[in-house]
């Protein structure tokens, strides 16, 4: 018997297998694909205090192997968040992590009181890869005392049992030391990584692609990068539950991430591809590990670690 | 079943045929119970490039035609625009081929209860769901005038047998090389006119439908559109494909166009939104 | 007709294409597909003190639209490189960019009195993407204090004529404010990017594939990256010179690094997947500018920054 | 010309022929002057995955024949293992498909001036360069012993043609499914013996080839081995195709197997390095 469940700190969940923040709409729109739940959670997209337009179009870009996005957070604010995303997903038996931004340290504080007791959800994912208003649009996590405060808003509001899972930025020097300032704030996990800043000039036009210029760079093109985030931090904080995301299409991606020392596996832009590549990853990895010998999922997590001769 | 994509299905597609017919491919895919749920307007998502490809994200496609009899089971015919490196893979793709499917996707166009006279409007390949619709229009007992436009004659999809539910056909282009020099927008406000048009339905460029809006506003006619924006999912879980649109309770939001479009009420969208957020928009 | 010259702070090119450091071997491999007197320049590999074996491998996996290497600067040292490489290249007339790396601040010092006063040597690429020994193998661009150090030394050393271009790193929070940190310390241009930071993991050994762990991302993935980082840096330093690289391997590709604010074009990986792939770059390039009614290749430069209206 | 890479081409390969021989595809191209200056132990550096590919780097494959004469111009045939992204892409391109070939690189086995008794070793596709070297080597007078070894009988390419030149063929399978039980490594001692074997040309996985070294320093015969690392480029450009080779100088230098390799002298080759480095070893 394959044990494919997972723990993020105080949260067991049947499987490792999530959505990513940002990619998996409301979840209405899936599950004409597949029942919800059958994966370990959805993560829903960021939710932030007010109602958000987002960015202006085009907001999106194709790059080899990958894509960039400009959304900017759009979405209806959490007043209409939790009136009626919240249960519909409650209604379908998801369990759900929700993803809250903030553009002040404050919001942060708010946000977190609307959503700590709500039936199903399992986790929040604080997304402070986005752009601080009050210190010149600087992103939270790119600076460990920002990344810092907005995490401690977030647990001084929150009880024991549902974990904060911070999620961070690839675009710094050394991750590994903001992942500790996080975790030291309170954070119970990390969530890596967010998009990476990149910029596609449009030929024709000759100006930068998406109307807001930069964007975040996604998919396949970025899993290098997601790899070695996740095993440098999952090194330098071996106990602290990491959600992998960066790339993941396969389950040969997946055991990468999981190998790396991820706890569970967000897939993004991959359902972009493919409507149903959550469940395609989810069937995939479990075949590889049971290849491999595996009888717990959570063996396999951060096994590229083992020593030389282990 | 969700009320979202409720119709959509996800299948291997088997190419059967696949002919240039001018600047465009013609293609017919057997695609088993997709066909099924497809109406005018719909459109298709497809994953291209292959095994090894760097393209990530899917490409629509307006359906052009659909079909669950006959004994392909069910068919669905496309127009392709070989274009960029998407396009002309899936235009190169022979026949015994097969590609990744999903639909059929997104809002169709509304059929009026009752008989109407309707004028359709095509730029480009845009002409390709207009068919299939006047084909239902003409069941219903519509009077259908088409109107297709394209920078030159080969960039016009006009095939004999797609006339045949037509009353009249307008032909316009940007070099005179066929029909009337111009614009499709040029042509209009004469066959609303003579016509004596009642509704548009129109598919094309963002910047045609803006301008045939203009026109729609100026002789007080429902004018639906479908609209292109670009689409990384086609399935509503991305955000990229939105458009401001003013809904019933006079907020702009930006709205999916994968998901309350293509087809919308040109009259709520707020066009030449490129680039810009109009005032005052909320999220979706 | 069509002017294709560009300039690098003192010195005029014919043509703005050259070689990616690390990625036209000796120049002897690739003169058997074209005449080496065609491109720009030939920068050469990483040239450090001493005879170096570089890193165990395997060194190199490919990834979606990249690769990873961890080659560690292999190579002759300075002295065999000035005794066999350096007059090789003169002997066909090729306009040459040394680029020079090292292991302690003073290494630059040493590496730049050897090379600032040799034949066809057009200009020194200082690569500070690379560890120091001197500080826990921490990049010397990484961290503001190290670039500046290391740039200092090598403009102490070399006379106002030959360029001395700064090649970055990604990997870092703010690389428009280490950009500045250079150019105070008198770097004349920029060469940016280097490769990204990135792991991949091998699912059947379950261990990092490269024997050095991590390694550096190449390829058309990271370009989004280098536009970004060359737009970012150009904004902010629009005199200083750049030449840009990351994943260019056609014209259009050039092109974008361009508009965005290149100077001249260097290309790396793509040489491995077509010997002639820079040949490729100049044409394509050449007939993109042409197209657009460019008579000289310098109009184009940082062209995507005009104001809206322009 | 260059002293690297001297008689290399860059062409647009035409596929004249793909079949399947046992785990293998056989595969012939239309080359021109590519064909022209390979000699057995070649190889040549193939782009895959088409257009719109995410694959950036080139796969190397051993020249299996070459010939510039016939009515095809210069022909080159492969022996492709379809193992992942890149070699499935190749072995599933049909007649007529175009493919982007650099070659003739790297260095050939070295044919000795006086007629010798030489035994061939090779492992898996490794086969694929020795038959032409054995056409050689009997035409130059010598015998020939091949020894071909795998781990099951379908993934031994041993074409009957390929047969004529050699004087005694063995084979060996890990499986027993055909031929000697066992290693090509436990077969070689009485292979030698038997036929007094003077020079040993090995190609295969570099595991064989160690234990193939290990008994040519026992038996002190010479051995050419062609050696396979991980190429990016082919051409000498990227240093990540190296193995520590001990110079001459009794340096040990990490040494490029695409452009000094892969034949290279089993006992200049420091086995077993892989993921370290030897102590003392030096740039190239
Ligand atoms: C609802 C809808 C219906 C469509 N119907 C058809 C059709 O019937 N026939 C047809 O040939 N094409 C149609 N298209 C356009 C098609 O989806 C592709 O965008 C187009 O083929 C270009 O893709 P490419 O890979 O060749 O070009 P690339 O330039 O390589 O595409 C790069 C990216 O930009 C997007 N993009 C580029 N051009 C457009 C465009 N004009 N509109 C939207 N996105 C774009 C692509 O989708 C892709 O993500 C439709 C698009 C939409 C949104
Ligand atoms: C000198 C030389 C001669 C070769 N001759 C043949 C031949 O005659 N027939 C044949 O089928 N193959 C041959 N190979 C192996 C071939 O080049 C490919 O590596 C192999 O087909 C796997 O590529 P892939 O894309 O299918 O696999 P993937 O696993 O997708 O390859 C990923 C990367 O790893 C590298 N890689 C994977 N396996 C190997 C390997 N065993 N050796 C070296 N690099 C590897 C690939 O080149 C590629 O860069 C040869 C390799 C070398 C270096
Ligand atoms: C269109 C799009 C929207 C996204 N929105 C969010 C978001 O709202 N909040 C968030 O934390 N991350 C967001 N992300 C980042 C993803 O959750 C994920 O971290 C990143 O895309 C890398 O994973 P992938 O390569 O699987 O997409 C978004 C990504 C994309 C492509
Ligand atoms: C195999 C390899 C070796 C490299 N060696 C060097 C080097 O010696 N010095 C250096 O400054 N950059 C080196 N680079 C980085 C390239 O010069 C270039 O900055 C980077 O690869 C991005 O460009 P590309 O995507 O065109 O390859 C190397 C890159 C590769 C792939
Ligand atoms: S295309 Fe993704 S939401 Fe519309
Ligand atoms: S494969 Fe690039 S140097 Fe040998």
């Amino acid at each position: 018997m394959f044990n494919y469940s997972t723990k993020i700190s105080g949260t067991s969940l049947p499987n490792p297998i999530l959505t990513a923040s940002g990619c998996a709409g409301s979840g209405k729109e899936l599950s004409q694909f597949f029942a919800l739940t059958e994966i370990g959670a959805i993560v829903t997209k960021s939710i932030m205090l007010k109602p958000r337009s987002g960015r202006a179009t085009p907001r999106m870009a194709e790059t080899p192997s990958g894509m960039l996005n400009s959304i900017g957070l759009q979405g209806p604010g959490i007043d209409l968040f939790l009136e009626n995303d919240i249960p519909w997903l409650q209604s379908q038996d998801a369990r759900i992590i929700i993803s809250i931004a903030g553009e002040t340290v404050d919001d942060y504080a708010v946000l977190a009181r609307r959503v700590r007791a709500l039936p199903n959800v399992v986790g929040i994912e604080v997304n402070i890869s986005c752009p601080n208003v009050e210190n010149r649009g600087m992103v939270f996590s790119c600076h460990p005392e920002t990344a810092r405060a907005a995490i401690e808003n977030v647990r001084r509001n929150v009880g024991g049992d549902l974990p904060i899972i911070a999620k961070l930025s690839p675009d710094v020097t050394d991750i590994a030391m903001i992942a500790k300032e996080v975790v030291n704030a309170g954070a119970d996990g990390l969530a890596l990584i967010n998009t990476v800043l990149g910029m596609v000039i449009d030929v024709n036009t000759m100006r930068p692609k998406l109307a807001q210029k930069t964007g975040g760079l996604s998919g396949p093109a970025i899993r290098p990068i997601a790899v070695r985030a996740i095993y440098q931090v999952h090194e330098s904080l071996p106990k602290t539950p990491i959600i992998g995301m960066g790339g993941v299409a396969t389950g040969v991606d997946a055991l990468e991430l999981v190998l790396a020392g991820a706890s569970a596996i967000s897939v993004g832009t991959a359902t972009f591809g493919n409507p149903t590549a959550v469940m395609k990853v989810k069937d995939e990895l479990q075949a590889l590990l049971l290849e491999r010998g595996f009888t717990n999922f959570s063996d396999a997590v951060g096994f590229a670690h083992r020593p030389e001769n282990g | 079943m969700s009320a979202i994509n409720p119709r959509a299905l996800q299948t291997s597609a088997e190419v059967l045929s696949n002919k240039k017919v001018g600047a465009y491919h013609h293609m017919v895919f057997a695609v088993d119970g997709l066909a099924q749920n497809a109406r005018p307007g719909n459109f298709v998502a497809i994953a291209v490039g292959g095994e090894a490809s760097s393209l990530v994200l899917r490409r629509a496609f307006a359906i052009y035609r659909s079909s669950d009899k006959g004994s392909a089971g069910g068919v669905i015919e496309l127009v392709i625009a070989p274009h960029g490196q998407g396009s002309k893979w899936l235009a190169s793709r022979e026949v015994h081929d097969h590609v990744d499917m999903v639909g059929p996707l997104g809002t169709s166009f509304g059929i009026p209860t009752e008989p109407v006279r309707a004028l359709l409007v095509g730029g480009g390949y845009g002409s390709a769901p207009l068919f299939g619709l006047a084909e239902v229009l003409k069941s219903r007992g519509c009077r259908v005038d088409m109107v297709l436009g394209a920078s030159t004659a080969g960039k016009i999809y006009a095939p004999l047998e797609g006339k045949r539910s037509v009353s009249s056909m307008t032909l316009t282009t940007d070099d005179g090389s066929v029909g009337i020099e111009g614009k499709v927008s040029d042509a209009l406000p004469q066959l609303i006119t003579e016509n004596e048009s009642e509704i548009i339905y129109s598919c094309g460029p963002m910047a045609m439908l803006k301008a045939i809006q203009e026109i729609a506003d100026k002789y007080k006619l429902v004018h639906q559109a479908s609209v292109e924006e670009s689409m990384a999912c086609g399935i509503g879980v991305c955000m990229t494909c939105v458009v401001p649109i003013r809904r019933e309770d006079g907020i702009v939001r930006m709205t999916r166009t994968c998901i309350d479009g293509p087809v919308m009420d040109g009259a709520s969208v707020v066009w030449d939104s490129n680039r810009k957020i109009p005032e005052g928009t909320w999220g979706a």
